[in-house]
């Protein structure tokens, strides 16, 4: 079938973190995400239950400029403090119009 | 010889052992785990029954005797963080960032304590002021804001957003169930609380046995970190609980509070955070260690008071108050 | 006189308290939050707990007693949506979908309604046909059936699989744990009950409350979505209860309900769904909007019955049967 | 006669009925479903209420009554699973794997079966000794011990770390819980217990009720694997029941307990384990078929002891005991 | 290692769909599949509670023909429809034979 | 931005087993991991409640080197008994420090 060629960007941060990174993706034109919850650790320790609070998992279907702009803003403004994590994967969607805003796809 | 027994019955209650069984169940490495849903529930009922069963009691009462009580607990909670910075940072030797994280748990206020020091007093027939739930909500907040502050001022390392942080915390989960379940107490007074009791009153020491359990399986995975934490941190952890308790119990008989509210704002005052300031300073103070604030606050602290604490405050306040 | 006085009992019942602390904790954007779970489990408590009462009381009774109501029931579940779908398409100006999609909400039924208006009903001491929770179960699938074909047949743009809607509604756990409860209360009888009421009986005033609140928060969210709903909307989700309602406590007198059944029967007819219907009308008519049919039952119809509007059916069933 | 009519009593039990509606809602395919985290919390809730009630009834009891049950009910387990795993490889057909895993099960207990003994015999006002649970504690981990080591030593397809399934299997949640709770109801005593009853005690049968449903859910989904188990499991899964049954009564008149304590050992050695056993056998014996031992034990047996076997373990008890 | 390129397939849509999707699937010869509850937000506003609905994440993993199919398949009887979004991935895996259909496999 | 291409590890399996896993990927030169809660149906059947079991999804970003040691390792000691799954997915990460320890990078 006729697929795109579309980044999926994702995002493991603490779950107090959500509803700024939702805003910040929507900021940068994100046209929707999904969000997972899910434990972890990594260089801050364990993250695993409420009392040392919990990660989220927040994954985004983007086109390169905006992955490219979201890279630059988590890391400039949550990775200094925050136990954060972000990588990028190349996906092919269907219906690549619902992912991309039309002034922004070049 | 009296605070012998009170401590015995106080350490053989099933709510303490309910928490020893947590540790030593996570010693044991149990596969025995609370799912995160059920600790949300608990806590919700907690805290609205807490509040609810206050603000039943409130009826009646007037503005001048609640005033002075709320004052001295907000004030505790104001000054308790500024020199547990100081003497963070001085003799224990930590750093400005996880200094100020300690400070904020230390001024804030448990729960669960003031739970446990409710069920005790109410085994040993103390009666206690009903607006005693108000001392708990008002106490929460300041001492985080203090201690953000503070950071703030010394290092800039604390997190800028200071008006969300107080957004925050003054519409937390805390004080929305507690001062929402005093209002809802108060406006529906006896007949509404009789409708509701069967379900927030009865029950509530069996549900906060089964929560202790939980703050037990936690406490134990914490105590693995209490080598990291050093000792200094450990005593730090003992003396000034004991301390703030009896300039709780002081400040308890200076606003007027009977023997049960002074061994309760003393409690409170001993009492370190480990619901509402840990989920704070995860925001403000990120580069904080749970490994220092969260094994202080939960594994030596709040143990100390639920089992010697607690009767050492009762004894503190009724020596004030009946000197 | 009378019905301001029960206005304000009933707004300041812990029930009614609780719901608008969610409601506010939601507008004061507090972080307090159900996890979705203690939801599910609290709607499985609730409606297993209405079902086992009915069927407890259900004992003795005469299949004739039951059978008029029930056809009174079943006939409002059937027609209110009918002429709900037709008031929304024409003078509140919705297009078929979701004209289609409300009319479910409003020919279906609120369980939580339901347990306010019994509260509301043993508070003032008004007894109550055990087999009430059968009207509730039978209410829950018609109007959607209805609804669904309603929106079929005009624009084929619901979703083609009737039989397993038809399968899918008459098994939907609402149904399964009232008329499941029903059986197993009758069955077991009070001995049986006995054994089981201070779980499922005794608290449960408590419980809804707790659940009230959650629905309170859910509610803060929806009424975000109040401006896009339109005033006409608004109208109607208070104007259209208000006739159900006297139409249901006509027909409650008609088919021999006492003044405490007339009042449920109002009560039913005037509610609109908000758990049952939602979930239906997700996979029926996926194209109808939430901010609809959502806000409407939720944020409007249901607050109005749970203050105003079930001191006002009482009162609709007193005058016509003492009329 | 006498048995009949208890047969009667134990069938239109809640609690029975809860657990028929919970079949019957899966096999109309309803969507009704309990969120995990409510089974878990249940769980715990029974485990430990269970614990503390024998606990507080300890008091006073020597070693003496307490040891040799305890010893019958150890050597119930360990000798259970043997003659069940010849049985199964040789007349029922099962290859080594699955003939151990199942033997684990049956080996083993089912605290939700020795919940409904209880709730049986207390509604027949038979007395029984306090330290019931303790039996219950000391079934659950040496049959599946057994039942692993005749795997591993027959085809050495046992998953090879046996110190590591002792030690799971010795501070598994069921074992700590139930220890746990005997500890805290005999340290904290009829004082502490009637703080913590409003919530463990009162309460209990009806969550009891609601854990059946769950069951039910859960079995009525196994039985769609009735026909790959085959007919000689079915009856395997009967029979065994029966003759362990009455052995256990045997054995508990032996060691001297009365006719509540023989019902309980007789039910224990009856019942088949579906929590603590699926779980270490998933990790211990992978390769082996839950479509075998979950559906013999969850969806024959269990049945089969909740209604007809618990009125038959306990005329045995009765039988034996009279004689 | 000796690993095989298949495609992950992705499917983000409403949990009451989770039956008649998973039929979808195994018709169409996927051999196992992996769900996990999310919530989200996209043209059809969010999706985070019971209340409004939830959302699941459906993940397959398949050879290309059947990716090809399901793709299909999905934006013909979901799409117009339903809050459903569908991507794909591709991945290595160990043991091909367990996620390929022999018959269908070429 | 600056990113680097590593190996985002998948491995689907029983709940009981996250401990052991977790032991395994850290003795192989892992430094986080995320774990996620998840129900799933294969060739050993469904497994999706707590009287079943469930399973959990663990990824984790590692270099060649130690994905290739992994598949190895889990391939050798959890395919032939447990139901488990394992997948390999090329990802960009910023930061990858984080992620690759000094002395096993190559
Ligand atoms: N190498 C990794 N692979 C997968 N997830 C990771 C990795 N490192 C960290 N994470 C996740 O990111 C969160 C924050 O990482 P950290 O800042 O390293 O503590 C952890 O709690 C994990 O959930
Ligand atoms: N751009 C995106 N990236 C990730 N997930 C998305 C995206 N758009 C939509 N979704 C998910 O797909 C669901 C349905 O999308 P929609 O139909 O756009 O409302 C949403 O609730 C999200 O969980
Ligand atoms: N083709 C597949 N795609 C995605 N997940 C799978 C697939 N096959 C198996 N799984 C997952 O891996 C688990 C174990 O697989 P199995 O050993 O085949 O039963 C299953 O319960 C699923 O969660
Ligand atoms: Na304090
Ligand atoms: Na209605
Ligand atoms: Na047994």
């Amino acid at each position: 079938m006729n697929t795109t060629n579309l980044i999926l960007i994702t995002i493991v941060a603490e779950d107090e973190l959500e509803s700024r990174l939702v805003a910040d993706l929507k900021k940068h034109g994100a046209r929707g995400y999904t969000v997972c919850r899910v434990r972890g650790e990594g260089a801050h320790g364990e993250r695993g239950s409420e009392w040392e609070g919990e990660n989220i998992k927040l994954e985004a279907i983007v086109d390169a400029a905006i992955a490219d702009a979201l890279c630059e803003h988590i890391s400039q403004h949550y990775f200094p403090k925050f136990a954060t994590i972000l990588y990028l994967t190349p996906v092919q969607v269907l219906r690549s119009a619902k992912f991309v805003n039309p002034q922004n796809s070049n | 010889m009296e605070i012998l027994q009170s401590l015995s019955s106080s350490l053989l209650s099933p709510m303490v052992l309910a928490f020893a069984l947590g540790v030593i169940a996570t010693l044991l490495k149990s596969d025995l785990k609370f799912p995160d849903e059920l600790y949300t529930a608990l806590t919700i009922y907690l805290l609205f029954a807490i509040g609810l069963k206050g603000g039943m009691k409130l009826d009646g009462m007037s503005l001048q005797t609640v005033g002075l009580p709320l004052a001295a607990a907000i004030l505790l909670s104001i000054v308790i963080p500024i020199w547990c910075f100081f003497i963070l940072r001085g003799p224990v030797g930590l750093d400005d960032i996880n200094a100020a994280a300690v400070s904020a748990h230390y001024g804030s206020v448990s729960a669960v304590t003031f739970s446990a020091v409710l069920a005790f007093l109410e085994t040993s027939k103390v009666a206690v002021e009903g607006f005693a739930p108000a001392l708990l909500a008002v106490m929460e907040a300041p001492a985080i804001i203090v201690a953000v502050f503070l950071a703030m001022r010394r290092s800039g390392g604390a997190n800028g957003d200071f008006k969300k942080l107080l957004h925050d915390l003054l519409t937390g989960k805390g004080i929305i169930l507690l001062l929402g379940g005093l209002a809802i107490g108060f406006l529906s007074g006896h007949k509404g609380y009789d409708q509701v009791a069967p379900f927030f009153d009865t029950p509530f020491k069996g549900v906060l046995a089964l929560f202790l359990l939980e703050v037990g399986l936690v406490t134990g995975r914490r105590l693995r970190d209490l080598k990291s934490a050093g000792w200094r941190l450990v005593a730090f952890a003992i003396i000034m609980p004991i301390a703030h308790g009896f300039l709780g119990a002081f400040l308890g008989k200076l606003s007027g509070l009977g023997v049960g509210g002074s061994t309760v704002l003393a409690t409170l005052a001993a009492s370190a955070s480990y619901i509402a300031a840990p989920a704070a300073v995860r925001i403000a103070l990120p580069q904080a260690s749970p490994a220092l604030y969260l094994t202080s606050s939960l594994a030596i602290t709040f143990p100390f008071n639920v089992t010697v604490g607690i009767p050492l405050y009762h004894f503190f306040a009724k020596f004030l108050i009946h000197a």
